[in-house]
């Protein structure tokens, strides 16, 4: 069924028993949501020089957008900068694949449990549930760094 | 099959809709049940179309050739069948805009640059209510942004109905317009037009009434109604997309600033000044949608030989009845009314505590479109404390047997995260 | 038959456009000249538009199940294709609105609510030309008035030209807009945009083009441009009518206020505040004209496979053959250039002093339809001191059979009236 | 040919030779046009009491409104205003008619060369070219009677 393909046994573990999550401190924090549907993060990092020391979050949303987060948070916590960066690189590139890209050793090497949403990347509605704390991230760091506050800055009403 | 009394013979209604027999995933027969996002298009309005695309298609009203003519008089025929159909006191008293949001956003601006007694300024208030679809949210809040006015609403009730106790104090002498949903896109609820419209009338505020869940539905009077606006949008209603309609009292439209300038709209146009088309055109900037207005004619042609009253009956048996189905299952909570009574065909629920966005994907699997998410009324979430919602939403061509297969479908839901 | 050098194969291209085999009155066959007013559609748009209803139809960007992601996928589909049309840079600074008057309307909305340094007001200038369509004089007399900025435009040389002598005085450092026509619809006159923009860019001012009468004719490469936005409409350009489109350069998408507030243009909605989408999805409230868009890129598909410059070369020849027949009739005076030297394939001109009505009317008689009137341009006729013109305009399945059928019916005309 | 029924003989005489066109005195002024095609007209009435005295007209625009305000001179100057009116009536009845009316001797008594109009009936866009100077009479006379200024407002930009 078409349908596991997209809820792997390891996605629905991650959502229903989430890693890392609740807020905790950090150096910055961000608030992304997905227009679509409503699902929401609020999302902080903590830097220890160039170590990612923490990923921590709060958030309501679908299955993919929650296990996502959880597999994040696994996955970065602990890494330096430079790693976490092509770790995420590697998830978008996949996740942007339209389920035309067959993980292979190296990319499960990288990524662990996150090739698990390889599948998702067939669903175009769900790919931004699944990318939503990883843009998070990547916002939060850069604010957190100072590197580049345009991505987070919005028009607000 | 389950036979309920005051359906429509959907079975006959069904052929006139090529979708309906899509099949999806492997083998799986389409169960559309979002029509309250889109509804579906009759054989007879492609054939409409195709035919003034092959035979008619011109510019209109600037030309004295054949099918200049033919564009003209099939486009303004439109008109005459829209007005028709809300019972509109003068044919010019209907706009054609591109959807819904326009005609909702015209008459906020209409009001922003209006002169006295209509014009909204930082001494006036605007009053909206909590269950509002962001389009008739938004223009206000921009509206209100822009000219200092005061953004009022009205609040929910628990069981998804407006909250009119404190009437007299949301709705002031100082409110200018009141503008509100006829029936909610996301509750389903169908609001008491007339204690608002007299406490508007009491205090001389305009009244705008958003009609786009209720003339795909039922009768609607803009007569009977007493407001002074009503908007409603073609693709819900059987029509393409790219039309909707604003209705409003000549009078208003006459005194009223138009708001897109250009072709079409003017009487005559120097470099330093111009001068105004009357109404409908003055609010109808450059080439309108003719092909949209003209098959949004064909739809409400398509609705009226099939009696707007049967519908709504029709629509009401499939409501009573999904609403009967979705309370015997497990950890469904509905949002909105939880009866039949003075509410519209979509039903908007949560299953425990399972993400919409997964119920959704895993109906869909199974054929079953239904829509997941805040449905462009996010306040109501917040409202109700929930993410998101599901949402059921039934027309002319809705069977009891799809009712039947969403339930199924989400007892399936419930096993697949169980 | 005559035959040009640089002519497309007509007689393949017309069974492609199944209204020109109409025939009107007793037996003549439609001679279609109004191109400028509005192109007609091939039977390869029709067939997307119906099949988007009979298989995909759904409400865009909102959905998991699978016609809504089709829809999505075919509307934000035709946003690629219509931004490789016209070489934007990225794919989310192409909106779609219902028309070219919207889009340049949406413009001058933007800036009157815009911060600095984009703030139109009462201490700034905009600049337009005398040869602007309606739909880009009217947004910009509103804007002047509502704000109270100084609206100044060029003039016109006597035979047909903008006059740009004075552009230093014109185009100033309070000047914050410079809207001008690309190609007239009703002079022809191709502009000469990069001495515009070169100025405008000097005193830091922004510039939109009105390309309506450009994008169905011409390649058109927004980058090549330097314009700020870029404006056009489907309805021109074998699509449908109900979808036009702005084109804005990304930085300053990102920066400008939204204009129409509703459903798909918001980020987050409270009923306090708001905040948007990122562009194009800001600029786009409501349900957008989905299957127009659709349409519209298979429109973009069409032209682009018979290839614009061939397109282009093909209307010079016309334009070239049509200017010299016409020269050749009595009492026939061109308004606007007189050769086929940069101008469009929109050729206007009055006969004597036969009023164009009556021109254009004796033409219908023989199946001629061509446009009478001021053509949404009416500072031009008082310019030229006439009271309207009659306007042949010219597209890929024109032929030079079809020019000689007009003169021949000018013929005519002279008899008639004579 | 259908043509000749738009453009008797009667029109297109009245078009080159039209009678009472020119300004002279009068009691009111308007100045209509047909944004359709751009017709224009200025046109003054003047009253002695009830009776039209005068009605003066400039304008440009086509054989069919030039005709038109020829025969409106003809047939109204001189007439009693309830009079007047009712040739008014008359020939927008005729106007709109679509072509399905065709003008009986009752008719054509009270509208003399105007029944040549009938033609014009069949073309909606010209029917408006028919009625601009019908409109502008109608328009002056209520202003220089002051019974209904409404008409006569337009917004303006
Ligand atoms: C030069 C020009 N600009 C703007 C427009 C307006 O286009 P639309 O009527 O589709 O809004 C037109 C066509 O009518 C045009 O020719
Ligand atoms: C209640 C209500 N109002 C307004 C709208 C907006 O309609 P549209 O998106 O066609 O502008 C909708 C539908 O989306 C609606 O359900």
């Amino acid at each position: 069924m078409k349908l596991d393909s997209m809820y792997q046994e390891v996605i629905l573990d991650h959502y229903k028993h989430p890693h890392g999550r609740g807020l905790r401190e950090g150096d910055a924090e961000v608030h992304h949501v997905n227009p679509t549907c409503g699902d929401e993060i609020t999302l902080r990092v903590k830097y220890d020089g160039s170590r990612i020391e923490d990923v921590s979050y709060e958030g309501q949303g679908c299955s993919i957008s929650q296990a996502s987060a959880s597999v994040l948070n696994d996955l970065l916590v602990g890494k330096d900068l430079a790693e976490a960066r092509r770790i995420q690189e590697v998830f978008l590139e996949l996740m942007q694949s339209k389920g035309k890209l067959e993980p292979d050793d190296a990319m499960e090497e990288v990524l662990e449990d996150a090739v698990a949403f390889a599948g998702v990347s067939k669903y175009p509605a769900r790919v931004k549930c699944a990318l939503l704390s990883w843009m998070a991230w990547k916002d939060a760091t850069a604010q957190a760094l100072g590197e580049d506050r345009e991505s987070a800055v919005r028009k607000s009403a | 099959m389950t036979q309920l009394p005051g359906l429509l013979d959907t079975e006959a209604i069904r052929k006139d809709f090529p979708i309906l027999d899509r099949v999806l995933h492997d083998g799986k027969k389409l169960v559309y049940l979002d029509n309250a996002a889109t509804s579906q298009t009759p054989r007879q309005v492609l054939d409409v179309i195709t035919e003034y695309y092959e035979q008619h298609n011109a510019n209109v009203h600037r030309g004295v050739h054949v099918l200049a003519e033919e564009a003209t008089e099939l486009y303004e025929g439109a008109r005459d069948k829209v007005a028709e159909f809300i019972n509109a006191p003068s044919r010019d008293e209907v706009i054609f805009t591109k959807n819904a949001s326009e005609s909702l956003n015209l008459v906020a601006n209409m009001l922003g640059w209006a002169d006295e007694p209509y014009r909204v300024d930082h001494e006036t208030e605007i009053v909206i209510t909590e269950m509002e679809h962001h389009s008739n949210i938004v223009p206000w809040q921009l509206l209100s942004q822009r000219t200092g006015a005061k953004l009022k609403w009205f609040g929910l009730t628990d069981d998804g109905r407006l909250d009119l106790s404190n009437i007299n104090e949301v709705i002031t002498e100082k409110t200018k317009i009141v503008s509100f949903v006829l029936v909610s896109n996301i509750l389903g609820t169908l609001n008491p037009v007339e204690a608002i419209v007299r406490r508007a009338q009491e205090v001389g505020a305009l009244v705008l009434i958003d009609a786009s869940q209720a003339a795909p539905h039922m009768p609607l009077d803009v007569q009977a109604l007493q407001a002074d606006f009503v908007a409603f949008t073609g693709h819900k209603m059987c029509g393409p997309t790219g039309i909707g309609v604003l209705w409003g009292r000549q009078e208003l439209l006459e005194d009223l600033p138009p708001f897109l300038g250009g072709g079409e709209m003017i009487e005559t146009v120097s470099m330093n000044s111009s001068t105004y088309a009357p109404a409908p055109h003055k609010f109808e900037a450059g080439t309108p949608p003719v092909s949209q207005a003209i098959a949004l004619g064909a739809a409400v042609d398509y609705l009226t030989a099939i009696g707007m009253d049967k519908i709504a009956q029709h629509e009401h048996a499939i409501t009573e009845y999904a609403v009967k189905r979705l309370r015997e299952v497990p950890d469904l909570r509905i949002i909105g009314p939880v009866t039949a009574e003075d509410r519209g065909a979509a039903i908007s629920f949560v299953l425990g505590d399972i993400h919409p966005h997964d119920v959704g994907q895993v109906l869909d699997e199974q054929g079953i479109a239904v829509r997941v998410g805040h449905h462009c009324a996010r306040p109501v979430c917040l409202r109700y404390g929930i993410p998101a919602t599901t949402r059921a939403s039934f027309y002319l061509y809705s069977t009891p047997a799809e009712v039947d297969a969403l339930v199924d479908g989400l007892e399936h839901v419930r096993n697949f995260f169980g």
